[in-house]
């Protein structure tokens, strides 16, 4: 009865990451195939050859190079300024008693069900025109240096920190600030790590604002490269399955570096809900 | 199809190369234009310093992209004013459109983009689009030969609310029929010409293929051409639907008599029918003639056709015109050198040569490179679509809800094509949708 | 360093958890702060650390009203129920803390972490993270924490209320220990009756908010202002007798007493089970109902008529249910309450 | 434990401040704007002036067909997906909580979809949904099941959107419930052991509410994703949201009332009673919760 248990669990776990990687796989097939590979009947499982080409083919249609370091720089900098906002916002509701707490976090919630796609056009006049920052990677910083979602995770796994630290760090002649980074933010490392991490993947993948800040190639970003490839009447499949292979390849290594703490840092952030 | 494609690009690179091989000879062309500055004492323009720099934004990414950077690399080099054109990709037309529309409420905005014409009259609201007509018309810079431009580009870039020109035509095509000429000669099928030819044709093919062997890529397109093609009438310049008709009933219906019985499809999940086709799952479609870059197999030989016409010899012309942005005098001045050069003949072909697209003149298709390009056999779209008289163009009405009456109108095709609907009140719902 | 609370109020919201509270805690000494949960005793304590602010009142650190001072200020070491021990810091590091916070130099800081670390008896235990301890020893990294910035006053609240039974006897040997070595005025919250009288100089005792009675461990046992204090402290508890005052004279349970002046009323009458005396020529006859043997003495459960009472006898011999004992009482042993639980002195 | 005082005030809005000027900036400004501009009859986009204040927009939304069917579209694709992908998560955090080798790699690779840019995944969905080379036709065919037309039929649109956005929410679902489930107090299990609970008992007696809270945070996040759902249409059905518009979701219609009809008025009218509709579900289901979430 037990084994009977075991094989059934294998098969339905082995069945879910199939559908869970399929398209994964398709995408990195489809990136080494022809075109007419792609819709052809029968199904080409494994190019044969391997058209590596299309990857050649596909950097050279946008300056790929540059487009990766400026996607690292803007990744990296949203990243760094969220978690900086978070860890701030977060302490404040999770810790410090103020007037009006409930009301500002509850008005900031509910922002979360804005869709985003209205706001866009209103905060290119704020930053392009009144900040003047027109085709500067900053311009695609800025708007995404504080998330209220991510607030709302960390000052969950904040209130899972035992108020008697924070009691105890007080007694101790801790000022908040102090307190903040000696006690709460190495608390929450992992918590941290996984915020960093999804705000980087979302960074990572963000696309139409970019696109609008942007005018050089040399203030772009991956993303971007992904729409050299979709024409008003056909789209070159194999090139975008090529390219975007490489936007998301460094996010399969990062992903694998950090895969500890992410699922670490999303149980704790899940828990208390 | 790769082959192909490398040809085509040698090709151009050769050609790039004896145009401005020959260019340097007669570069002082425009100068014999220069004349007429005494001739009208009442316009004064500025002369153009040198290191002007234009912004250009557009849609064009891949091989369309790579066309055009071509065509403004050659501009660059070869202008007499020393104007430099920065052409910069801004995404798909939605996205380039978004960005106009950001841009276009105080931010830095380009000299020159790429829109359809229903974008364009939004983008009239913020007092930002130059009013065309006086460099156009203006007889020390304008445009001379302007006849020499199809006649259904001028019209659609006239057709304005107050009738002037906002825009020009920039990278232009039209539909043809696509059909597999290996297909076709194996079983002594003729392509077809007319719509009872295509029925008849479809029919045949489709016995052999055991599927429908007929597609057409844009349901809205079709609807309008159709509509047209059996006499009826679209909508006109004031937004007034005139499709709730019995001619817009018959050709709706020619269609989905076809799809019923298993002869016509639509493109469906498949986006365009350039897919199918490929895979010989079916062996004739109506689509943009720039689309014929995705086209190809090395398991049969493919042709174009002219579209198979109704009562009506008509047909649609699509692609984007390109518009000017307020700047200076100077900017102004030298956009417009910057459209004209790419509205000439040798650049048009140039351009035709290297894109998906077509050229903007008539004279363009006579050039000797673009006739000897068209004879290499490359890629037959670039002569078919070339062939139409120009009175046979039709276009989307200018107005601003002319995108939500396309998208209506698709949408009645769809309802119909699946059956959720009956023709009559697919079009009936169409039509009162709008209203 | 004297601690002294004048008028000491502490209100949540409706709820008022200190109420009007005086009293000093005697410098040097170990005071016991006792009470059964939700009394306020950890309020108080919290309102002398600086944690709340109160309400209404005073407190002072001798002389100096401290009543609106940041907890940082007052000088003040505090040991938590749970020890809060920072987790992702060894035990030196942990002790060392409040000194970077007060910007001892490192040197320094690390000299008096050790020198406290031997007082506490870790000093093996430095480079272990709270995690990897036992909770006894994080009991000792909590004290040491408190203690290294040399507090005026240290504050433990329920210090012992996490260890198992054993250890909790070790350390309150420790704590003792430690305060008397030290010498700082300290004060222990705690609802275990037994810790308070076993540890503390001074015992104060609260109950809904309200300070009952401040006294050593022995006057309080001996002379409870109230009921309630009788009945909180000693194990087994007080036996209480309902009976009356009739005619300047009490019985409970046969046992008579003399009232004097006081009037008659219904008077409750506590007896401590150790104030009996197995006594053959005891006037009162109680019947056994059963017995506990606890190998230093024997605890009875008889009943003083109707009333089934406690009586702890120190005499090795074995009970049978239905047996008969005559018992007598110690010396003013007999305690009057009435029915408000308030003390009456004869 | 403190209580709020002018000074501690003070002091949160300092650590709030950075947070919340950007918040302020780039969230609330341009909400209130779109809120605005939505009572505007016309409005100049460009000039930011408008004429002919009033609900006009609102009634002319409630009124259009699109909207309608956009609206049921979000709420047949959000009453399925919710449910499903969180029974789904579930059920599939559970066996990968089984003590067995190999479930690491399991984990590793189920929450490997998070990472993907989705419209590059659509592209691979639109490809499994195919009817002619779609791999999942060709699955249902050994089944026995005849070939359905996905993407094309406007009976399975919806379904496979519904399908696709399952499958993209999955990843973040079975992470957290398998910490969730990682996170439970071994001893209940053993306890449950002893007394020889059913593995169905020890679920839906321990595991469920142990988890409730959880189930509550995952169903109110992906309540609200779902009722925004924009990416994963244009993802699998590129600009024309399946046939008749079959597949259309309210943000999508929001979207081409902005840019593709040129309407920012009645896009942000939509918008706007797309915000109220979450807004009332969401205080719903925390009413709701307050009964039934179990910590």
């Amino acid at each position: 009865m037990k084994n009977v248990y075991k094989i059934i669990t294998y098969i339905l776990l082995a069945a879910g990451a199939v559908i869970m990687l399929f398209p994964f796989f398709w995408m990195i097939t489809g990136s080494l195939k022809t075109y007419n590979q792609i819709t052809a009947t029968p199904i080409v499982w494994w190019p044969v050859p391997a058209q590596w080409n299309n990857y050649t083919t596909a950097l050279e249609y946008a300056p790929f190079d540059i487009y990766f370091i400026n996607t690292v720089i803007v990744s990296v900098g949203t990243t760094v300024s969220v978690l900086i906002t978070s860890i701030f916002a977060a302490f404040a509701f999770s810790r410090l008693k103020f007037r009006g707490r409930d009301t500002i976090f509850s008005i900031l919630l509910s922002t979360l069900m804005i869709p985003s796609q209205i706001l866009i056009i209103t905060n290119y006049v704020t930053v392009a025109v009144r900040m003047q920052l027109m085709d500067t990677l900053l311009a695609l910083i800025i708007p995404f240096t504080a998330s209220i979602f991510y607030i709302y995770l960390l000052r969950e796994f904040f209130n899972q920190i035992p108020e008697q630290l924070y009691l105890a760090a007080k007694v101790d002649g801790t000022s908040d600030w102090r307190y903040l980074w000696k006690i709460m933010v190495p608390n929450a490392k992992n918590a941290l790590i996984t915020i960093g991490l999804f705000n980087f993947i979302a960074s990572w993948n963000a696309y139409i604002w970019p696109l609008l800040l942007t005018n050089s190639e040399s203030k772009r970003v991956l993303s971007i490269g992904l729409k050299y490839f979709s024409g008003e009447a056909g789209t070159d499949y194999e090139l975008l399955m090529a390219a975007g292979t490489i936007v998301i390849a460094p996010l399969l290594v990062i992903y694998l570096f950090f895969r500890r703490y992410i699922v670490e840092g999303v149980a704790r952030s899940g828990i208390k809900g | 199809m790769k082959m192909k494609k490398i040809l085509a690009l040698l090709l151009a690179v050769l050609m790039v190369a004896s145009f401005a091989a020959c260019k340097t000879d007669t570069s002082e062309e425009p100068e014999s234009s220069k004349p007429a500055e005494s001739m009208d004492p009442l316009k004064e323009w500025p002369s153009i310093p040198a290191g002007t720099v234009l912004q250009f934004w557009h849609a064009m990414g891949g091989a369309n992209g790579a066309a055009l950077d071509l065509v403004v690399a050659k501009f660059n080099e070869e202008n007499e004013f020393g104007i430099t054109v920065e052409a910069t990709f801004q995404g798909g037309y939605t996205d380039l459109h978004t960005k106009l529309v950001s841009a276009l409420q105080g931010g830095d905005i380009p000299h020159i983009a790429q829109a359809y014409a229903n974008n364009i009259m939004v983008y009239l609201d913020s007092d930002s689009i130059v009013q065309l007509d006086e460099y156009i018309f203006d007889p020390q810079v304008g445009i001379e030969d302007w006849e020499d431009i199809i006649q259904g580009y001028r019209e659609e870039n006239s057709n304005y609310p107050d009738g002037k020109f906002y825009s020009l035509p920039f990278n232009k095509s039209t539909e043809v029929l696509y059909y597999n000429e290996t297909f076709f000669n194996a079983n002594n099928l003729t392509v077809p010409t007319t719509w009872e030819e295509l029925k008849d044709v479809s029919m045949e093919a489709s016995e052999i293929l055991g599927k429908p062997a007929f597609g057409y890529d844009s349901l809205s397109n079709l609807f309008i051409t159709w509509t047209q093609q059996a006499g009826g009438q679209y909508t006109n310049n004031n937004g007034d639907v005139l499709f709730n008709s019995p001619e817009a009933r018959e050709a709706l219906q020619f269609f989905i008599d076809g799809v019923e019985g298993g002869y016509f499809r639509t493109a469906g999940e498949d986006n365009y029918c350039s897919g199918p086709f490929n895979d010989e799952n079916l062996v004739m479609f109506i689509g943009s003639t720039s689309g014929s870059a995705y086209i190809g197999s090395d398991t049969f030989e493919w042709n174009a056709a002219m579209v198979p016409f109704g009562k009506v010899e008509k047909v649609i012309q699509q692609g984007s015109n390109m518009f000017m942005l307020k700047s200076d005098e100077v900017g102004q001045l030298a956009t417009f050198e910057f459209m004209k050069f790419l509205m000439a003949p040798e650049n048009t072909a140039l351009w035709a040569m290297n894109s998906g697209y077509l050229p903007v003149r008539d004279s363009a298709r006579e050039l000797p490179e673009y006739v000897e390009f068209v004879e290499s056999g490359v890629n037959p779209t670039k002569d078919i679509g070339t062939m139409y008289d120009g009175a046979w163009y039709i276009y989307d009405p200018v107005f601003k809800e002319s995108y939500s009456i396309r998208m209506a109108v698709e949408k009645a095709v769809e309802e119909a094509a699946t059956g959720l609907k009956t023709v009559d009140e697919a079009i009936t719902d169409a039509a009162a949708s709008i209203n | 360093m004297k601690v002294r609370l004048e008028n000491l109020t502490k209100k949540f919201e409706e709820v008022t958890a200190v109420n009007d509270a005086t009293l000093e805690f005697l410098e040097g000494k170990l005071t016991g702060l006792l009470g059964p949960s939700g009394c306020g005793k950890s309020t108080t304590l919290y309102l002398i650390a600086g944690l709340f602010k109160a309400t209404s009142g005073k407190i002072f650190f001798d002389d100096e009203d401290v009543t609106r001072k940041e907890p940082e200020k007052r000088g003040i070491g505090l040991v938590f129920q749970n020890y809060a021990l920072y987790p992702h810091m060894t035990a030196e590091q942990n002790i060392m803390f409040p000194l970077q916070n007060l910007k001892v130099p490192k040197k320094e800081a690390r000299k008096r972490a050790l020198d406290m670390a031997k007082l506490v008896h870790i000093s093996e235990l430095l480079n272990r993270k709270p995690g990897q301890m036992s909770g006894g020893q994080q009991q000792r990294v909590a004290i040491a924490r408190a203690l290294v910035k040399e507090p005026r006053i240290l504050l433990l609240d329920e210090p012992l209320s996490n260890l198992d039974a054993r250890l909790r006897l070790e350390m309150r040997e420790e704590i003792k220990r430690i305060q008397r070595e030290t010498g700082v005025t300290t004060i222990f919250v705690t609802h275990d009756q037994e810790e308070a009288m076993s540890i503390s100089d001074q015992i104060a005792i609260m109950n809904e908010g309200l300070l009952q009675q401040v006294a050593s461990p022995q006057e309080m046992y001996r002379n409870p202002v109230n009921e309630f204090v009788a009945k909180f402290l000693g194990n087994p508890p007080i036996n209480i007798i309902e009976t009356e005052i009739k005619g300047g004279k009490v019985d409970a349970g046969g046992f008579l007493m003399n009232t004097g002046t006081l009037p008659d009323q219904p008077v409750h009458v506590g007896v401590r089970p150790e104030s009996f005396r197995l006594d053959a020529n005891g006037s009162v006859k109680a019947v056994v109902q059963a017995m506990e043997y606890t190998g230093r003495e024997t605890l009875l459960f008889a009943y003083l008529g109707e009333k089934l009472c406690k009586v702890i006898i120190n005499a090795d011999i074995i009970f049978k249910k239905g047996d008969s004992v005559s018992l007598s009482l110690k010396e003013k042993s007999m305690l009057l309450f009435d029915l408000e639980g308030n003390r009456l002195y004869v | 434990m403190f209580e709020p005082r002018w000074k501690t005030t003070l002091k949160a809005l300092l650590y709030l401040s950075p947070a919340l000027i950007v918040i302020a900036v780039f969230v609330i400004y341009p909400m209130f704007r779109s809120v605005w501009i939505s009572f505007f009859k016309d409005y100049n986009i460009f000039k930011h002036t408008g004429s002919g204040f009033g609900l006009d927009n609102y009634k002319w939304v409630l009124n259009d067909g699109r909207f309608i069917l956009a609206l049921k579209n979000t709420t047949i694709y959000t009453i399925v997906v919710v449910p499903v992908s969180v029974v789904i998560a579930l059920f599939t955090a559970v066996l990968l909580n089984s003590k067995m080798k190999g479930m690491k790699l399991f984990e590793t690779l189920y929450f490997l979809p998070y990472i993907t840019n989705l419209i590059a995944i659509g592209l691979a969905f639109k490809f499994i949904f195919n009817s002619t080379y779609g791999i999942l036709n060709r699955i249902l065919g050994l089944f026995g099941i005849d070939t359905i037309m996905w993407l094309n039929d406007p009976k399975y649109s919806l379904p496979a959107l519904i399908i696709f956005g399952i499958w993209s929410g999955l990843a973040f679902k079975i992470v957290v419930f398998l910490a969730g489930i990682q996170g439970i107090n071994k001893q209940y299990y053993q306890a449950a052991k002893i007394d020889n609970t059913s593995r169905w008992r020890t679920f839906t007696k321990i595991t469920m509410p142990m988890l409730s809270p959880m189930i509550f945070y995952i169903g109110i996040i992906s309540f609200i994703g779902a009722l925004k759902t924009y990416v994963e249409v244009v993802g699998l059905y590129g600009n024309n949201p399946g046939p008749a518009d079959t597949a259309m979701t309210i943000v999508y219609y929001v979207y081409d009332l902005f840019y593709g009809a040129n309407e920012p008025p009645r896009a942000a009218a939509a918008s706007v009673i797309l915000f109220l509709i979450i807004l009332v579900f969401t205080f719903i289901q925390l009413r709701a919760s307050k009964k039934r979430v179990q910590y």
